[in-house]
């Protein structure tokens, strides 16, 4: 779904959400409250500007409208790969954005991440990852790494991987995998307007994905794993 | 990859001690572990990336053994690749750090 | 001779990091927490995941501490190693200790449990910020040889405090991923030089991205780590409107420089050729040259 | 009547044919194709400067320009085959015979095309002994060189990397041939005279500097702790047993942990000043520390090495020097000295057969050796004796009668290997692969390195094999096997004879000789990356910027 579509279907006429090459920003009426609306389309490569840029729009929510809630829409292929990007720092760039959705949250600020068409691997870790929760369209891709590339790098062979892939989420792309791991809360499907207002109702500062991913079977060590840690 | 067991029969016994452990699992390298068992025997259980070295496995911990028969210890090894020297290296390494050292006679077999 | 961070696994550097026989695992390689995953897809696991985590005393203070170990998987973050971590940070909520202290080495996500890997990372973020907000600092050693690469860099920028040795590297892609991506004369991975002075320890320290720049020993780390012990910068907005108008900053000074020794001269470096061959100790003086024009 | 001078005259009728396109000696690279067909005529012998260093890179490409209906059927004869335009040149037809001597990273691309008949190979040569056959037989017609500068007169200055460009232009020069140098540079003034300019026919600035290979450098990083404890047997076990005081080593891993060994491990033996203090080398970044702390008397080298030119003119009681106060190489006399003023060579190899035969030759390839065969391999000429190579032959002659009675020393030959190598492939094999090879690409005899009998000593991390001690091709056999470790050759070794052997000292493992394998650390390394390399050089040697990771 295009980002005109989504908020078209999720607020209608009642937003002001602007696309600035790569970048969404705006303000957003639901259910009587205003939402900041922030992220990026055209599948956005992560490069320091836009992780900055971003950054802006929350803090500016942060600073000007104590509590109002956050829509992240996420669609990015990764990083921008760029030597220049590197030279400037820019794990630094996507950190201070992660950074900048976690203290909205710990200001108050219910943060809910959506992948609405894409998310590949570090462009999404400190956008939609860092949301109070994080969903996704039915239709969107998740992934770090294609299978074929996946089979490159691992000296795995591809059908081997390919069939193990049916029935462990743990490496193959797909918003189902990460439904199953808990790193997605849940997809979003028919009424979107009542997924966003029960994802608003159900905005929880605590980190509850590895809980989500033991219960659902799609990653039955990480909850028990960090228990284990803390109790002994 | 290919998991591998052996069973020898060995005197020296070091009794209770906390697990060792030396190297890692990383190309050309190994981990050994050492931990203490309630048998009269030397346990050495090995996963390794490489298939079709079961002789020459058995040919390395058998020299090692003979080097130290140890007895009462379970031997863990997680292998990515390494060659016999390497193997061996380790787990003269991992004997070494045994409680009051063990009965090495350390040195190449002939 | 010194002890060489780099050439140490990091059992040895956690061992050499804190005071004598004061460090005791949690989750050690005989409980055999291991990848699941890995035995699934025909690889060797380790019986620690590749990550040495537990407690103990710096300078006889009580700290919590992590170490990756990098030649295993290249340090890659999977569901286990990821948790451990998390694991570490949600008990220093309870324990308290004087720091939390990351010795990270990794390539970032282990693709062979990407998804579990990915999502770890974020639950490392979120598990270390809120052990920030307890004013509770969180410093990060980085001089393995593999460097602090893709979510761990992220990771490490989420921290208090970074340390860095000269032969340390910390950035988000690693130099062959962006060559294979757009070509060699974008970034040139076998050139060396141009790597370290794009991500290295050095260029990280002269730009502030990381706090203090050691020689490859694991004594100096230790000196570094004992010296922030109680330094605690928990999140704000004051905070963070401070980093924004650093990074905007940095960009809008830097922003069209195309090597390192651009900025460097920029800067105010009288002679960005000689840095790359300089000791980590000369480094202080020479920024301090410069106190605002870089950062 | 015969004319007695027809090779002249035909020289002659070259350069008039090249003054109707350039005049004068200096040539712009714009004619420089022009001019390669001005003076070529088919069927010519020619040699490109192609060193295992430096490349006259310009000129091979040059020389693919020219019109095969032209110029066709060259005989290239030239040491080394490193740029695919080497190869290109007979994929075309310009050339079509080929006397060589190492082909290394065009190796397997040769292979393929003599095994499609589009290279006829004459012979793959050592490095000495093709430049032996340029005085003889193999006598280049024309020959394209390289040199760093040049000046109006022709006169070229060779800088660090001499290498062989004095061998192939004297033959060249002085046989009615022409030569061509490419240079980086014209000056007016020369800091010295590495080739008269009377030599030289003509020089080409070329629009790029020559191409060279940092291929000694070896990044102590990379040192494992098995060949600490190679190096450890190696220097207490061969070079403290003979008093090793001349030698030359080879260019791997194995070679530069022993450099890196001698100012600490050597250094608590007390051998300083007893072994090492001469050598035949390439100026190796591994022996930086070693320098440093005085071991070494006097280094002569076959080339440079990029990276060492400030650190070598700062040391000139070590190196060779000229009157500019940089590096004078020269890889025939280097070879010379190196087969037959040293007492050792060591070095490492892919296959070791039970008969001590090694190689480096592999399937699909066809490599050659360069420089080891000479340096491996004793020298039957030698008349002046020391106490290594006395020792060496008293070994090898001890108890017998005949012939062999007559007091003479031998070279050590020792080969430096690992039981496996990478992927877990044996050292030691039944059958050398080069048998195979010899076959697929229709050799005379297989291309063997080293042969058995001039190899005296076989180190492994297992333990070392005298065979200057063994008196049977049964005890050689066992002798190999016994060293061979957990290979199919070592594991089938008789196990009594080798603890037979072992009693009289012809197989010695560490703990016979006192090495403590716990001991062998990389912390024993004097330097134990290339960091420490330029610290140790006081930051006059300035490596590669692929070495740099700092």
């Amino acid at each position: 779904m295009n980002w005109e579509a989504l908020l078209a279907a999720l607020f209608g006429k009642s937003h002001d959400v602007k696309c600035d090459g790569d970048l969404l920003s705006g303000t957003a009426q639901f259910n009587e409250h205003t939402l900041t609306v922030v992220g990026t389309t055209h599948h956005a490569a992560i490069g320091v500007e836009l992780a900055l840029a971003q950054a802006r729009v929350v803090l500016n929510t942060v600073r000007e409208h104590p509590g109002r809630g956050i829509l992240l829409l996420v669609d990015t292929q990764g990083q921008r790969l760029r030597h220049r990007d590197e030279l400037l720092g820019i794990n630094r760039y996507m950190a201070h954005m992660g950074c900048c959705v976690e203290l909205a949250r710990r200001q108050h600020h219910p943060v809910i991440g959506l992948v609405y068409d894409q998310a590949l691997s570090g462009g999404f870790i400190t956008s939609g990852l860092m949301a109070d929760a994080c969903y996704a369209l039915p239709e969107a891709e998740i992934r770090v790494m294609r299978l074929p590339a996946m089979a490159r790098v691992t000296k795995i062979d591809e059908q081997r991987l390919a069939e193990l892939s049916k029935s462990n989420p743990v490496f193959a792309p797909g918003v189902e995998n990460y439904v199953a791991m808990g790193g997605i809360r849940a997809l979003w499907s028919g009424d979107l307007k009542a997924c966003l207002l029960t994802a608003l109702l159900d905005a929880s500062t605590l980190d509850e994905r590895a809980a989500d991913g033991a219960a659902r079977g799609g990653r039955r060590l990480a909850a028990q794993v960090t228990a284990r840690v803390v109790n002994a | 990859m290919e998991k591998l067991h052996f069973e020898f029969p060995g005197q020296y016994a070091p009794g209770h001690f906390t697990p060792v452990l030396v190297g890692v699992v990383g190309s050309g390298n190994l981990e050994v572990m050492l931990e203490p068992h309630g048998g009269s025997t030397c346990t050495i259980d090995v996963t390794t990336s490489a298939g079709g070295f079961g002789p020459i496995w058995e040919a390395v911990v058998h020299d090692f053994q003979a080097r130290h028969r140890l007895a009462g210890i379970a031997v863990s090894i997680n292998d990515m690749g390494a060659t016999p020297a390497v193997v061996s290296l380790r787990l003269d390494q991992a004997a070494a750090a045994l409680p009051l050292g063990s009965q090495s006679n350390s040195g190449a077999p002939t | 001779m010194n002890r060489s961070f780099a050439e140490s696994t990091a059992r040895e550097r956690v061992t050499h990091l804190l005071d004598a026989d004061t460090f005791h695992e949690i989750l050690g390689p005989a409980e055999r927490v291991v990848s699941p995953h890995l035995a699934l897809l025909g690889v060797p696991s380790a019986f620690d995941d590749g990550v040495v985590i537990g407690s103990g005393l710096l300078d006889g203070q009580a700290i919590l501490v992590a170490a990756q170990e990098g030649e295993f998987m290249g340090g890659g973050v999977g569901e286990v190693h990821g948790a451990k971590l998390v694991g570490l940070f949600k008990r220093a909520l309870a324990a308290k200790p004087a720091a939390v202290i990351v010795l990270a080495e990794s390539g970032g996500v282990r693709l062979h449990e990407a998804n579990a890997g990915l999502i770890a990372v974020s639950e490392v973020m979120r598990a270390l910020l809120d052990v920030r907000a307890q004013g509770i600092p969180v410093i990060m050693l980085i001089g393995g040889a593999n460097g602090c690469f893709g979510g761990m860099g992220l990771i490490a920028r989420c921290a208090d405090h970074v340390v860095m040795s000269d032969i340390g590297r910390l950035a988000m892609s690693g130099p062959e991923v962006i060559e294979s991506s757009n070509g060699v004369e974008e970034f040139d991975s076998r050139d060396r030089a141009l790597v370290w002075r794009t991500t290295g320890g050095k260029h990280r320290y002269l730009t502030d991205d990381c706090d203090v720049l050691v020689e490859d020993d694991v004594a100096q780390f230790r000196a570094a780590a004992m010296g922030l012990l109680g330094q605690s910068l928990p999140l704000s907005l004051a905070s963070m409107e401070a980093e924004h108008a650093l990074l905007a900053s940095r960009l809008s000074r830097y922003g069209d420089c195309r090597d390192a020794l651009d900025i460097w001269q920029r800067a105010g470096v009288a002679d960005p050729l000689r840095v790359p061959d300089m000791e980590a100790r000369q480094m202080p003086a020479l920024k301090a040259l410069n106190p605002k024009e870089l950062a | 009547m015969r004319n007695w001078n027809s090779v002249a005259d035909n020289r002659g009728a070259r350069l008039a044919r090249a003054a109707s396109l350039v005049s004068g000696k200096v040539v712009q690279a714009e004619a420089a194709t022009a001019l390669l067909g001005a003076v070529l005529e088919s069927g010519d012998r020619v040699c490109i400067e192609g060193n295992n260093q430096k490349q006259a890179d310009f000129l091979a490409r040059c020389l693919t320009q020219l019109d095969p209906a032209q110029i066709h059927d060259l005989h290239m004869v030239q040491s080394v085959l490193a740029l695919p335009e080497h190869l290109d040149l007979f994929e075309s037809g310009i050339a079509s015979r080929l006397d060589f001597s190492f082909s290394g990273p065009q190796s397997a691309r040769l292979a393929k095309m003599v095994s499609a008949g589009q290279i006829e190979i004459g012979a793959i040569h050592t490095y000495l002994e093709l430049f032996s056959r340029y005085f003889v037989d193999l006598t280049p017609r024309v020959s394209l060189v390289c040199a760093q500068a040049a000046d109006a007169q022709g006169n070229l200055y060779t800088g660090a990397n001499t290498e062989d460009t004095p061998a192939i232009v004297e033959a060249t020069a002085f046989k009615g041939g022409i030569v061509i140098a490419q240079v980086n540079e014209m000056l007016p003034t020369l800091p010295r005279v590495d080739i008269p300019g009377d030599w030289v026919n003509f020089v080409i600035p070329a629009p790029q500097p020559h191409f060279i290979e940092p291929l000694f450098t070896r990044d102590p990083a990379q040192i494992s702790e098995i060949q600490v404890l190679m190096a450890m047997m190696a220097i207490k076990g061969i070079y403290a047993e003979y008093g090793v005081q001349r030698l030359n080593h080879g260019i791997g891993f194995d070679t530069a942990a022993i450099e890196l060994l001698l100012p600490t491990y050597a250094e608590s033996l007390g051998l300083k000043g007893k072994i090492c203090r001469h050598w035949a080398l390439n100026p190796h970044p591994a022996l930086i520390p070693a320098i440093e702390a005085g071991w070494v008397e006097s280094v002569y080298s076959f080339g440079s090495e990029l990276g060492m030119e400030d650190y070598v003119n700062a040391r000139s009681d070590v190196f060779f020097t000229g009157a500019d106060g940089s590096l004078r190489s020269n890889r025939a006399l280097c070879q010379a000295a190196g087969h037959y003023a040293c007492d050792m060579f060591i070095g490492s190899t892919l296959q070791i057969d039970l008969n001590g035969h090694s190689s480096t030759a592999t399937l699909g390839r066809i490599a050659g050796f360069g420089g080891a065969p000479n340096m491996g391999a004793d020298a039957r000429g030698r008349r002046h004796a020391t106490p290594a190579w006395l020792k060496a032959g008293a070994q090898a002659r001890q108890g017998r009668t005949g012939v062999s009675a007559m007091p003479r020393g031998q070279k050590l030959v020792v080969q430096i290997v690992e039981t496996f190598r990478e992927h877990m492939q044996p050292a030691f094999v039944d059958k050398l692969d080069a048998w195979q090879l010899a076959d697929q690409a229709h050799m005379a005899i297989p291309p063997v390195m080293i042969y058995g009998d001039d190899v005296t000593h076989i180190l492994t991390e297992e333990g070392i094999a005298n065979l200057l001690l063994c008196r049977s091709d049964e005890e050689r056999e066992q002798a190999i096997r016994g060293v061979a470790g957990y290979t199919p050759v070592g594991l089938a070794r008789d196990r009594r004879m080798v603890e037979n052997l072992r009693d009289r000292g012809v197989i010695q493992r560490a703990e016979d000789i006192g090495v403590d394998k716990r001991d062998a650390t990389r912390s024993l390394l004097a330097a134990r990356n290339m960091r420490d390399l330029v610290r140790a050089s006081g930051g006059l040697y300035d490596p590669p910027k692929r070495f740099r990771n700092w």
